[in-house]
């Protein structure tokens, strides 16, 4: 299945640190940052380590716009 | 012969037929329903748009709409439905957006009756909304008038981007006069700023929020120059035996054509009466005032009310004067030998204390 | 000059055209002059009036809380009018439709048998004009010309309507007066 | 690696919008920006945004925008596509908006079968003013106004307002869709990509009421939030299609 | 100790309460939802009534309808939602009836924002509404007096049986400061002229509508001797450091906290301020002007607005008088600084014409 | 001999009404009349009469009567009921009243199921303005508004706003009738007694709306108006009970 | 059936000629009257001879509650 | 005398409840005082803050566009009102939530680890009663009583919370200052 790995990038300063990516995303690839962002939000972030499959759910969920994902 | 024998309240809807208005957002009244059922029967026929709304609230935001999109566009009411618009007027003034209110006063407060009246002056000259905002009024004094006037009031509106009123009454719609009309508008020029989607260029958007203060606070002081250059350039009124007159009343619209009638009366009389008539009610016409002022101690006002526009008057006279005021609220209609008895009155006052 | 002309009568006697078409026989003849429905009562059908002024010079207010003429088309405003006119002042009244008045010594009533005539005819419906015609006759405020191009003015492409009208303010401009004017 | 997720072009780029974490408004705006594009509709679209949470939905969209005084979006609406039957004019109300003060203009502007388009985001609550009870607040919900929950004895019961409208000759598509989870929301893009068609294929009126999370004011997660849609909210606002008159009159 | 820490919004509910106010009719706008959210927690609790009501149109209906069964009835809104209301406050003129608003005014027009300002004076002062008709407006100027006027508020709407506004703007009802409250009234007197159906006796009807134009005549002036009943007996002002000054502050609400501060600060500089703040601005404090007008020359309205009470301000100075008019509207309030500034300003300009 | 038909106590005598030949306006109000004595409502009644053709109701009723602002009846009703719930309070309504500007406030008082009772005079036209289009004009009926017959492409449709509220939980009981003869005149007081009674047993909210002549308007004579309304109009608007939840929720 | 007779009683001056009641009285009692009233209708007038049941259907459509039946 | 403070921090912190307490505190030594919530943002969520002002005199204005004194619960609001302080202002922050911030040379800062000192008496939750404490005792603008005192009356029957909110302001009271206050 897995065949391309995909990449998700977070424009973490527009994140508002809702989760609901982090709930959706089947594979667990984001995760609540451990600090801040500027707007005082703990940003989602992808763990690069895990396999992200480029279904774009994360992207569907988010209320901000602030999920890139890459692939081929 | 141009002339045709109409209502005023068929002449304001002919009117701005002619001056290019294709869209018209009403809900019935008395005394203004022929205003809107003529639109209801000209403006489909060229290609016009006519929407009985479900209420004034509706019809001044169908208004706001059609404004936006470009569009000449007027609504009518009378006094009742005139409160219902309030909120939809201060938008308009806050959008700049161009538009045209024809208010057919009748008697209030209330349901009142539906009898002509001038009590809504206040709401008209002092903004009947929320916030800093004017309107310019236009006080037509026959059907005539009420033809010509309104073509000026939706040149107004467009050069200013504003929300316009023309302040008739009930007896100014109802009533018939010979009237001859304007040539029919054609190509108006396209309004630059109106939303009709962006296409290749950029967005635009209209909005009247302006949460951060000091840009609200620019926007209106903006709005106050705009008034400022209302107030210089369209203030309409007009002078009637003035040049010898000892007094002066003082008197707009329909009460206007009755205190004429009364200085007819009265000269015959030896009284050296005149009148002044705003025919723009604001901006007011202070500066002629200011001026009569210089040479006339005795000032009438008349109105169909309590007394509101007397209050332009003392404004305008800073004290200089003496202001009389007579006023018949509730839809009566005074007549010019009424008239001529205070003016007699007051006259006659005016001789003993030279004494 | 100024004249005051009220048109009274009940809601489908046409009792507005009436007004209307001397009002713009009026403008025909470069008057000033203004028409003034009543508008008073909130509901419609029973009786309908009309206010006609008109002047050499500007008139201030088309009101005329006392007129120079009543022109009556039924009982109930014969009855209630006559008692607005000025003293001196002139009524004319369709004597198919009203019955006994009371009498007020200071005015002049006209009875024209408008229904008849206008039956005469073949246009029952025509009595209001029939009354228009009495009423020129009586007042020669206008020329009975204007009328006729009144009413062709606004009747239009209208012919035979047009003809008919005008032939009933000829039967009551030229009959005029009908009978004994004074009650 | 390319970017797999294109940019909605009429939505604009660089801008934090002001709505709280989690909200339903973020996603529609999404959803709809998608469409615009999609559809080709940006160029010719006029859309009306409310008095509510996404007043400022003007900062967002990138296509010609006018604010409305709360509640009357579709007068203004009519007003514009009466005098501009070219253009392509949806509002965007909140269910205060639309349902509680925008009630008549909501009414009889779907029975004159307009031919406009409303997007209807039903969060059961005034988000903006701070919570308080909206017409489509459930039951037993608390709000700033019913702190006891709403009480059908005092304060009335939760209006399906679309229901009521989508029998009307007038209305050619309603459709009611939950944003709930990627299911749901891609079933509110479907949703609204109908009811757009409909105007621009010049049928008539359409609206798409969408269930949406408030978390600030519902005092929940955004995840909570979702999970109350499906669960309770969505019990008393059944999604579906409520009618499709596209195919004639039904 | 019997002083809360209360926030003017809460202070006018309690304060209504109070006053025996039981029922409320509201719809949710800010920068005043407080209000009707102590409304909804604490009337239920005391047997009364709380409606949140579909629009503002509607809870103002709503008010007649209390107001005629013969509550003391309130309902609040800021500036676009007082728009709304205007066509029944008009009926409440024309019906007679008792009631109290408030306007918790914001910036416009139009949405404008929900900062504080006082672009709302006209339509308080002129009556938005249409025909002859004038409302009280108290203009608190501290949660304290927000508190001590409510209760004024309800006893000169029902002594006169009135509508009557409460003016205050987003600062006055957002913030908090300590407070006393009245005692709760308690048995309120009937209101004899109530409806609660007819009984045994002659039924009784309200109607604003009167269709004869000489009763309607007669119920316009009988209105106008209430206003003048009002503007005798309740007028109320507060001056401050009057007895000495040589120029002389014209502020209301939040402006008139601000000015009082400028004036300490400019005594200090030895310019000799004083201020006079209208409390009710209709009736508006025309004769302590004119009193002052007899021994001081200059004169300084500020006001949250592009100038609009400054027209009262010369209508009451009747050309005596120099007056300067500095306006900040849209949302900004001022500060204590900038009028000290402006009066150091025109105090100099007087101290210069002088020599 | 004695007379057989008692005079309606809380009917003034001696008036003249100021309505039309053959209006139903005077059917109904002499219906109302006598039900307020049947049922011994007379002293606590409170009615709020309209803005229409029965603004003047309070020269003809001897109860206790407030006029209203054009469409806000129901509101002002709502503000007298709450305040004094042991107040027979109704509201007596024409279709452009309670159909077009009072939209809102109909839709809303009945969702909030207040205990008050509407008489709604749909007569498809406004009266007493002289004979606009209202929204319940039929399709193709000529008024003054819509000089070539309504035409739904620009006027919308007529509208069942009886309808539209009856399924709501708090309306008890909605019935239309129609005043075309004797036996609609009887079963229009039945519904009224009916509707009138919910309120008395402290159930909610009833409206009965009345299909009404308006011959004026209509151009018709009153038997001609009778057989439109038979013929015409109770085609589109049937007669029936639209809902009964006297014995709970439906 | 007809045992008692009854009598109806216009009050003239309260009529409209609206012709209701002479439309839907069975027994042809009512007929317009030759004259009018005072204001400007013709009104209903019962024909005595005609026989009045009693039923009061003309009461029931009568707008003006112009109608008044007597009987036993 | 009359003194502006500014407590900002984000939505849950508990900004306005310091407030609050602290006005309810001056109104308990019968000072003047005013609070004012930010409500400018048209949104609820993110960020917080409120202005109290004291004094012995009549307040003109509840605002305060430059404030003598900043306590900032979070960093976005230490990193935003520290630009806001009158020079020779002081600002107190949660230097457990607060990273690095620019400096400003004319203002002092001082750090107080308010989330640790409440976790060390088992309240995270009451970090901002600490942080309210530490502002009395660097400010003595009220006596730390009447804190007490307004935290009673405003708490009023939750006893267990009137007692651990206490214990927060003592600690934070008590332990001032908490380290380095240059910045
Ligand atoms: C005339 C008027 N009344 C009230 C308001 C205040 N107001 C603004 S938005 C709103 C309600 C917002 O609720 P909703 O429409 O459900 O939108 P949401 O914020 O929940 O998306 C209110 C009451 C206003 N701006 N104008
Ligand atoms: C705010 C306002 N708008 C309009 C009117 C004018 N108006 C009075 S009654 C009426 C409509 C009457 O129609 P309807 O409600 O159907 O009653 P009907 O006369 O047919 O019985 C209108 C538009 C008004 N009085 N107030
Ligand atoms: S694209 Fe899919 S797999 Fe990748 S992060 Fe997003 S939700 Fe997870
Ligand atoms: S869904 Fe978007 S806003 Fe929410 S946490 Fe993920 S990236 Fe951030
Ligand atoms: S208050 Fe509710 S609806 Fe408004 S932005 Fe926040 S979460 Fe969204
Ligand atoms: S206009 Fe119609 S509704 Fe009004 S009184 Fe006449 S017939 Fe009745
Ligand atoms: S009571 Fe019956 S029979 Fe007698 S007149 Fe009336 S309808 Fe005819
Ligand atoms: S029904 Fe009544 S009003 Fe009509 S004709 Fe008969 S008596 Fe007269
Ligand atoms: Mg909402
Ligand atoms: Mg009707």
């Amino acid at each position: 299945m897995a065949k391309t790995k995909c990449r998700v990038v977070v424009r973490s300063e527009y994140c508002k640190g809702c989760n609901l990516c982090i709930a959706y995303c089947k594979k667990g690839v984001l995760a609540p940052s451990e600090g801040l962002n500027k707007a005082g939000y703990h940003y989602a972030t992808p763990d690069d380590e895990k396999e992200c499959t480029g279904c774009r759910v994360c992207v569907l969920v988010c209320p901000e716009v602030a999920i890139e994902v890459y692939g081929e | 012969m141009n002339k045709v024998f109409m209502s005023g309240n068929h002449a304001f809807a002919e009117a701005a037929i002619r001056a290019g208005c294709r869209s018209y957002f009403g809900y019935p009244i008395t005394p203004q329903n022929e205003l809107g059922e003529y639109m209801a029967e000209h403006l489909p026929k060229s290609g016009g748009v006519f929407v009985q709304s479900e209420s004034e609230t509706a019809a001044i935001n169908m208004v706001i709409g059609a404004a936006a999109a470009g569009a000449r566009v007027m609504t009518s009411s009378s006094s009742p439905g005139i409160s219902l618009k309030q909120e939809g007027i201060s938008f308009l003034a806050g959008f700049q957006l161009p538009a045209v209110i024809v208010n057919v006063m009748r008697g209030g407060p209330g349901l009142g009756n539906i009898a002509p009246a001038q009590g809504d002056y206040f709401q008209a000259t002092r903004g009947g909304g929320h916030g800093d905002y004017r309107t310019p009024v236009f006080a037509p004094g026959s059907v005539q008038e009420v033809a010509d006037l309104t073509r000026v009031a939706f040149d107004v509106a467009d050069r200013y981007r504003t929300p316009v009123m023309i302040l008739g009454d009930g007896m100014l719609g109802q009533m018939k006069e010979p009237v001859e009309f304007p040539d029919m508008l054609v190509d108006l020029p396209e309004k630059e700023w109106a939303l009709r989607g962006r296409g290749e260029g950029a967005s635009r958007y209209m909005a009247s929020l302006i949460l951060d203060v000091m840009e609200m606070e620019r926007h209106n002081w903006e709005l106050v120059r705009k008034y400022q250059a209302i107030t210089k350039n369209e203030t309409l009124y007009e002078g009637y035996m003035l040049d010898d007159a000892k007094i002066v009343a003082i008197a707009y619209g329909t009460t206007a054509r009755i205190a004429r009638a009364a200085i007819k009366r009265v000269r015959k009389e030896g009284v050296p009466a005149g009148l002044l008539r705003p025919i723009t009610l604001w901006p007011f016409p202070k500066e002629p005032l200011q001026e009569l002022a210089r040479r006339i101690e005795d000032f009438v006002v008349f109105e169909m009310s309590t007394g509101q526009m007397v209050e332009d008057v003392l404004l305008s006279l800073e004290g200089r004067g003496r202001v009389a005021f007579h006023g018949r609220p509730g839809g009566v209609v005074p007549t010019p030998v009424e008239f001529s008895r205070i003016l007699y009155r007051e006259y006659q006052r005016q001789v003993k204390s030279e004494k | 000059m100024l004249v005051k002309i009220l048109f009274a009568g009940s809601g489908g006697q046409g009792v507005l055209t009436m007004g209307n078409i001397l009002g713009n026989a009026a403008m025909i003849e470069d008057f000033h002059t203004t028409y003034l429905p009543a508008y008073g009562a909130a509901v419609r059908g029973g009786t309908a009036n009309c206010t006609i002024c008109i002047s050499d010079e500007e008139i201030a207010s088309p009101v005329a809380s006392v007129p120079d003429f009543v022109v009556a088309l039924n009982h109930p405003s014969a009855a209630s009018f006559s008692t607005r006119l000025e003293p001196g002042g002139q009524m004319l009244y369709n004597s198919d439709l009203v019955g006994e008045l009371i009498s007020r010594g200071d005015i002049t009533m006209f009875p024209v048998p408008a229904n008849d005539i206008a039956k005469g005819i073949g246009s029952e419906r025509s009595a209001n004009m029939v009354m228009l015609g009495a009423f020129i006759k009586l007042t020669n405020v206008l020329k009975v010309d204007s009328i006729y191009k009144s009413v062709e003015y606004m009747l239009g492409a209208k012919k035979k309507l047009v003809e008919i009208t005008n032939r009933a303010v000829e039967e009551g401009y030229n009959g005029f007066p009908f009978g004994n004017g004074s009650l | 690696m390319k970017l797999l997720n294109k940019w909605p072009s009429y939505y604009k780029k660089d801008v934090v919008t002001h709505y709280c974490p989690g909200c339903g408004h973020g996603i529609v705006h999404r959803i709809v920006a998608e469409l615009l594009e999609e559809m080709d509709l940006g160029k010719r679209a006029v859309c009306v945004n409310p008095a509510g949470c996404a007043v400022l939905a003007y900062k967002y969209f990138d296509i010609d925008m006018i604010e409305s005084a709360h509640g009357r979006g579709t007068a203004i609406a009519t007003g514009v596509k009466r005098v501009k039957p070219e253009l392509f004019v949806f509002t965007y109300q909140g269910d205060g908006d639309l349902s509680a003060i925008g009630t008549a203009e909501t009414i009889h502007s779907a029975n004159r079968g307009e031919h406009i388009t409303v997007i209807f985001i039903n969060n059961a609550v005034y988000g903006m003013t701070g919570g308080q009870m909206a017409p489509t607040t459930l039951l037993g919900q608390r709000t700033t106004t019913t702190l006891g929950g709403r009480n059908p004895k005092f304060d009335g019961y939760p209006l399906h307002i679309t229901d009521m409208i989508a029998p009307l000759p007038g209305v050619i598509y309603a459709e009611r869709t939950a944003i709930n989870g990627p299911a749901g929301i891609q079933r509110t893009k479907k949703a609204i990509q109908a009811a757009f068609q409909v105007q621009v294929d010049g049928l008539g009126y359409s609206i798409v009421e969408v269930l949406s999370a408030c978390p600030t004011n519902w005092k929940m997660t955004p995840e909570e939030s979702f999970k109350w849609i499906t669960e309770v909210m969505a019990k008393e606002y059944v999604p579906g299609v409520l009618t499709d008159k596209r195919g004639g009159p039904a």
